[in-house]
């Protein structure tokens, strides 16, 4: 299948703290990509890298043959590539609703349409349809739509999630970047939410990377694993081969399961 | 050779008479994150409780000598007063509003102060000269220079340095600096969070009240003294960024060296010379040079 | 919508919170209302504001009495008790005109008595004419107003800031025939700016040699004067010239006074008479002191004004300084041509038109001497000026070899610009 | 919308004060227009205060249309109400263009203040310049009407039909912007600006935008100003000045493009209220009012209309 995204040697320091380093990997189109490793692995820093957010020290990041390196996120966000975020960032202040029109608004704009001077509903490049029913769409099928007329503030934890990874749908994104789509969504909702997110993800298109701490969310969701380890990228494989490789075993599976007993021991407590 | 040292020696006796009006500004920003404009008010509290008082003192033939720790006690006494019953009587209610908001409030409160003074001093204008020429005069570079504006140059080492190991040495700093960083996990720890803002206010006001209490014998205390000076002090901890000390110190200083060579060099731009830099200092340092880090947002 | 009824109600309300009473009464007998704006708050107001109101709320309490000597003895105005309506001149010069406009038009005033700042009465110069309602400027300095425009309506019974400037530099010159170089020390807005141009230009003229060291121009307000203090004891000047008022001129005079800086130049202030009273032991003897005319100390020594001086004393407790001076003038002017207007009138109420006609190219007295209505198609005043130098006698401060330089000597003739004026040579 | 028919409110008030101009006192005209005049240098506050921005400089742009407006008389002759208008809106919004390229990187405080800097510096420039009469002004020409001058006694009526046209046209450009996606990122900017660039939008440019606009708009009231006044000085560049819109503005509220001019007229109505009950202690009155507002009324007077529909 065609590389859609190659990350080459991407390194970064931040003062003493190696955050990157070496860290390659090229991402096929369509695939379902998860991305493991204990809390300071790197994975959040991959995506940032991507992302534009923050600028590698050295290394490229190539998407479709481009090299993308160098851009802001918005830059790569209007390419097709775009995020969520571990801490959902949303428009506190507006609707449920509203915050999907505020990007969709975004879309128009950056396609010339819905400027000062146009009128009536032009519809959405991508999603051939009006800006308020595309919104409309997209809350369904991530099922916000009780959340509708709800203040983005005042939403419980899971659907500030939800409604996180829905924003970053408007842009019809080619790759997407979910960072810890569940963190903060109990071990039950999980494979529910995630069954959903997917669902969604697939119907719209797009490549997929996912942070996930859970192993059996990724062996259940993923195609390939990347596990981070310090910086690195310790293991690349399918998700059976990936898991069951002693290193990642040691340095990550152990410390996951170190970390559920952790939360295990804080809700007991 | 002579006049460079006259523009440093002029530009130093500025920036300590700066650095004391503005540092309390700083602090405030500082702990409680409100944009004070009272500061100005308090100045001119500080100005007129020290006219009169320590003009009453004088006039009692008590010993002038002391009129010094007059300055400062009616600086206090006029700040007990008004201070907590600002913080409490108003601010207080409104710390959870916008930033915007709160200035706009103390931007009120500012109007009322203006006339509270104006109508327990009137319009008349306050001297007490007798502290400044007490200590008589030195010499530098062939010019004389009051004595006395040493003692502003000491007020402002000792506020500053004293504050410095307040916050870095004390309980309450450590407390406070907690406070500082936040207020909400603060509360949840059990921290008296409004005790810390009280204190805080009252505190940085005094400060505001010293400055104007130690340039009353300098000046004539008339209605408006304190409206300049808030945008001075503003001007000063922008500079330096806002909420930091060393900031303002620095920042105290440049103002200080940039006005009064501009003085002697070009009398011309003196007017506008504070602001130049400042929107200088922000195009190249936007949010100034001692600007306190952002936290990680993602 | 309840919400907006009840801002409408708050609306009307506050309206017709002003003073309508003049809409009530038959306009015949009502009394004679003049608004009266000066500073009552900012760092002006203790030097001129309050003392000028302090001096309209007294004399036109006398007038009403009828306790002013003649020839003003008769009550208010040609027998009609006088109201004031008094408002403070703060904030910008569209706040002024908003303020002058109420005044006319929801107050009725009969005539405006007042603004200190030049700004204001440049700016309100024009809506005088456009609304028609004589307005006498009492203080405000500038020379532009009847330089620029001419008006029907509009009067200064004050001389303008030409005067002081010319009048200092001549009494520099007599006092000090050997001065040999100047400095300036003036705030930094058109006052000062004119100031310091027409007094140096003068000297100029009188002493062609004459060297300018410097001329600092701090801030408005600044307070803090060491750094300009330095570069003047630096530039070691025969004399320095300053038109410094009140707070500014009292916080310079103290900090100049432990460096000396007066002592080693001549000090020529020209409006020295507001601090020199307050300030006595702290200004060395010898300082050139004006008081923008024959005020204070320097007003004559003739009826009107012992009683002008013993009443304000008595009332207040202080001697009434220039902006006192200059506010009584400012309302025996109007009172004199409103009492000839009424009596060409054949006794009935004058019309505006009538006393402006009364006023122009008058002159009349006051308790600072004769007023000429000279200059400015007969709209500006021109006086007599006088500077002395300063000398504390048993801790009191008085002035000596005070002279006096005649009205035509220190202010342009009629039709020429006081710079202009200065430049050529002073022709008449 | 909403904003509809507020819009239509303000249509209908604006028209109302067309119709019942000529009965009006003059001093009333005069105190409209002046109210108009300062609403659209709100309005200009509104725009940034939606993104979460407080220019305590706006008197800048104040001040540069009413010079812009002056100079056309002193320079060319030129009285001509609606030309000083436009001059002083695109002189304004130029000069905005290109600083706002400095400003747009900065926010909270710091925006505020490098403003402030900034209009401070043209305030100190204006002081030097004495061929534009210093810190005395200098008075504008008579205003005209395309050249033409109305009689005196309908010059108010002409000036204030003008104004209220102007701002209407304003107000329904600002309105319409707001309803385009660039003007409903505001909220989104002040709530998260890191989502809106992850969006595909350039903060910036947004803010960039939004600073001419509300430049253009304070350089209109700067000239309906000035040709109201008839006179203008430096003080209008002043910090105090730039307060006084502020002021205007959260007393107002920022929840419709029509509150700042409603909130312009009560400041003017409470501003002389004050000078004349209390002459000597109008700072006060003034700050007990401000007070008042913020307290009662968090939302601005507007909330005053709105408030039956929330209850």
């Amino acid at each position: 299948m065609a590389v859609v995204l190659d990350a080459r040697d991407l390194s970064k320091r931040f003062g003493a703290v190696t955050a990157a380093m070496n860290v390659s990997a090229a991402i096929e189109q369509d695939s379902v990509v998860g991305l493991i490793g204990t809390n300071g692995a790197g994975k959040t820093t991959f995506i940032n890298m991507i992302t534009g957010y923050i600028k590698p020290d050295t290394g490229s990041i190539h998407y479709r043959g481009r090299d993308i390196t160098a851009l802001s996120p918005r830059e790569v966000t209007r390419i097709g590539i775009c995020r969520s975020f571990q801490i959902p960032q949303l428009y506190s202040s507006l609707s449920v609703f509203e915050n999907m029109m505020v990007g969709l608004g975004v879309v128009l704009r950056n396609a010339g349409l819905g400027g000062f001077f146009s009128r009536g509903q032009p519809n959405v490049p991508g999603h051939d349809a009006p800006a308020e029913d595309v919104a409309e769409r997209i809350l369904q099928r991530f099922g916000l739509s009780d959340y509708r007329n709800k203040n983005a503030q005042v939403l419980p934890g899971g659907v500030r999630k939800l409604l996180d990874i829905a924003l970053t749908m408007v842009a019809k994104p080619a790759i997407l970047l979910l960072d810890e789509p569940t963190s903060g969504v109990s071990a039950e909702e999980k494979f529910g939410m995630m069954e959903m997110v997917m669902a969604a993800v697939k119907a719209e298109g797009a490549t997929v990377l996912f942070v996930e701490h859970d192993m059996e969310v990724v062996s259940r969701f993923a195609e390939r694993v990347l596990a981070f380890y310090d910086g690195r990228i310790i293991a690349d494989a399918a998700p059976e081969i990936a898991l069951s490789d002693p290193e990642v075993k040691r340095y990550v599976v152990g410390g996951e399961l170190r970390r559920m007993d952790e939360r295990e021991g804080a809700a007991n407590a | 050779m002579e006049e460079i040292l006259t523009v440093i020696v002029d530009g130093i006796f500025y920036s300590a008479w700066l650095f004391v009006a503005a540092i309390g500004l700083t602090l405030i920003y500082g702990v409680m994150k409100i944009v004070n404009l009272t500061h100005g008010s308090f100045y001119a509290l500080g100005a007129y409780a020290a006219a009169s008082l320590t003009g009453a003192w004088i006039a009692r033939g008590y010993p002038p000598m002391l009129s010094y720790a007059v300055l400062l006690g009616s600086a206090v006494i006029v700040t007990l007063v008004f201070a907590p019953l600002i913080e409490r009587g108003v601010l207080r209610f409104m710390y959870t509003k916008d930033e915007v908001v709160i200035l706009l409030i103390t931007y009120a409160l500012f109007l009322i102060l203006e006339d509270v003074i104006k109508l327990i001093w009137g319009v008349d204008p306050y001297f007490i000269a007798e502290p400044y020429g007490l200590l008589g005069s030195f010499e530098i570079g062939g010019l004389t220079h009051p004595t006395y504006n040493l003692i502003l140059v000491g007020i402002a080492i000792v506020a500053g340095v004293g504050l410095t190991l307040l916050l870095r040495g004390t309980r309450f700093g450590k407390l406070l600096r907690t406070v500082i960083h936040d207020p909400e996990v603060s509360r949840a720890m059990g921290i008296n969070v409004d005790r810390f803002y009280l204190v805080t206010f009252t505190f940085g006001s005094m400060l505001a009240a010293v400055g104007g209490a130690f340039t009353a014998p300098t000046v004539s205390v008339v209605p408006g003294i304190g409206v300049e000076i808030v945008v001075l002090s503003f001007a000063v901890i922008v500079i330096g960024g806002m909420g930091s000390l060393p900031g303002a110190a620095l920042g105290a200083v440049i103002v200080g060296l940039v006005r009064s060579a501009a003085i002697h060099y070009a009398p011309a731009v003196e007017l506008f010379v504070i602001y130049f830099v400042m929107a200088l200092v922000l195009a190249f340092r936007p949010r100034g040079l001692f600007s306190l880090a952002e936290p990680r947002k993602i | 919508m309840r919400g907006l009824s009840k801002l409408a109600t708050a609306v009307v309300a506050a309206l017709t919170v002003a003073p309508v009473s003049a809409y009530a009464q038959d306009p015949a007998a009502a009394p004679v209302k003049i608004g009266v704006v000066t500073m009552l708050s900012g760092p002006a107001a203790s030097p001129f504001g309050v003392p000028a109101r302090n001096a309209a709320e007294l004399v036109i309490e006398l007038l009403n009495e009828g306790k002013a000597p003649a020839p003003y003895a008769t009550k208010g105005f040609g027998g009609t008790a006088v109201q004031t309506a008094i408002i403070d001149e703060a904030g910008s010069t569209t706040t002024q005109v908003t303020e002058y406009r109420n005044l006319v038009q929801r107050h009725n005033v009969d005539a405006v008595i007042g603004y200190i700042s030049s700004g204001n009465c440049i700016a309100v110069a024009p809506v005088a004419e456009e609304l028609k309602k004589l307005t006498n400027f009492f203080d405000c300095g500038t020379p532009r107003i009847f330089e620029e425009g001419s008006y029907k309506y509009v009067f200064r019974t004050s001389p303008t800031s030409t005067m002081d400037s010319v009048g200092a530099a001549l009494y520099l010159k007599d006092a000090k025939p050997k001065v040999k170089s100047i400095a300036g020390l003036n705030q930094n807005y058109a006052w000062g700016q004119d100031s310091w141009a027409e007094f140096e230009a003068t000297m100029k003229y009188l002493v062609p040699t004459i060297e300018v060291k410097n001329s600092q121009m701090p801030k408005l307000y600044a307070g803090q004067y060491n750094a300009e203090i330095s570069t003047l004891l630096g530039a070691k000047a025969d004399a320095i010239h300053s038109s410094f008022w009140d707070g500014d001129l009292e916080a310079l005079i103290l900090q100049a006074a432990p460096r000396g800086l007066l002592k080693k130049s001549t000090g020529i202030l020209t409006t020295g008479e507001t601090a020199m009273y307050k300030l006595a032991a702290h200004i060395p003897d010898g300082t050139i002191m004006g008081a923008r005319g024959p005020f204070g100390p320097y007003a004559p020594n003739n009826e009107l004004n012992r009683w002008f001086f013993k009443e304000f004393q008595d009332r207040y407790g202080v001697p009434p300084n220039y902006a006192a001076y200059q506010m009584t003038q400012a309302i025996l002017g109007v009172k004199m041509a409103w009492e000839k207007a009424q009596a060409a009138n054949g006794g009935k109420r004058p019309s505006n038109e009538q006393v402006a006609a009364a006023l122009e190219n008058s002159t009349f007295e006051g308790p600072g001497g004769t007023v000429k209505m000279a200059n400015g198609k007969g709209h500006q005043a021109i006086m007599e000026t006088v500077y002395g130098m300063s000398k504390v006698v048993g801790g009191k401060m008085t002035v000596t070899n005070v002279k006096r330089y005649p009205a035509e000597k220190v202010n342009p003739p009629e039709g020429v610009k006081g710079i202009d004026w200065i430049k050529g040579g002073f022709k008449n | 919308m909403k904003s509809d028919r507020t819009l239509i409110i303000l249509g209908v008030i604006l028209l109302a004060l067309v119709v019942a101009g000529p009965l009006l006192p003059q001093w009333a005209m005069f105190l409209a227009t002046i109210a108009i005049a300062k609403g659209l240098v709100a309005l200009g506050l509104l725009l940034q205060l939606r993104a979460g921005l407080v220019s305590f400089g706006q008197a800048l742009y104040y001040c540069i249309g009413a010079y812009s407006a002056g100079s056309l008389g002193r320079f060319f002759g030129i009285g001509d109400m609606l030309l000083q208008m436009l001059t002083g809106c695109i002189m304004a919004a130029l000069v905005a263009y290109i600083l706002g390229f400095l400003l747009a990187r900065y926010r909270g405080i710091f925006y505020g203040l490098l403003s402030l800097a900034l209009s401070m510096i043209l305030y100190g420039l204006l002081v030097k310049s004495e061929a534009l009469g210093s810190t005395d002004g200098i008075n504008i020409l008579p205003s005209t009407v395309f050249g033409i001058r109305p009689e005196q006694a309908w010059v108010r009526y002409a000036v204030l039909v003008a104004g209220c046209a102007v701002a209407f046209i304003a107000t329904l450009l600002v309105d319409r912007y707001l309803k385009t996606p660039l003007g409903q990122l505001a909220p989104a900017i002040k709530d998260n600006e890191i989502r809106v660039e992850y969006m595909g939008a350039s903060v910036r440019d947004a803010i960039h935008v939004k600073y001419v606009i509300a430049a253009a708009l304070s350089g209109i009231g700067g000239a309906l100003a000035a040709t109201t006044v008839g006179h203008i000085d430096p003080d209008m560049a002043y910090w105090t000045t730039s307060g006084e819109f502020i002021f205007i503005t959260i007393l107002a509220g920022t929840n419709s493009v029509v509150a700042p001019f409603l909130g312009a007229a009560i400041f003017g109505i409470i501003h002389t209220v004050a000078f004349d009950i209390s002459p000597n202690t109008w700072q006060m009155t003034l700050g007990i009012a401000l007070l008042l507002v913020i307290v009662f009324l968090p939302d601005g007077l507007w909330s005053l209309f709105t408030r039956r529909k929330a209850a």
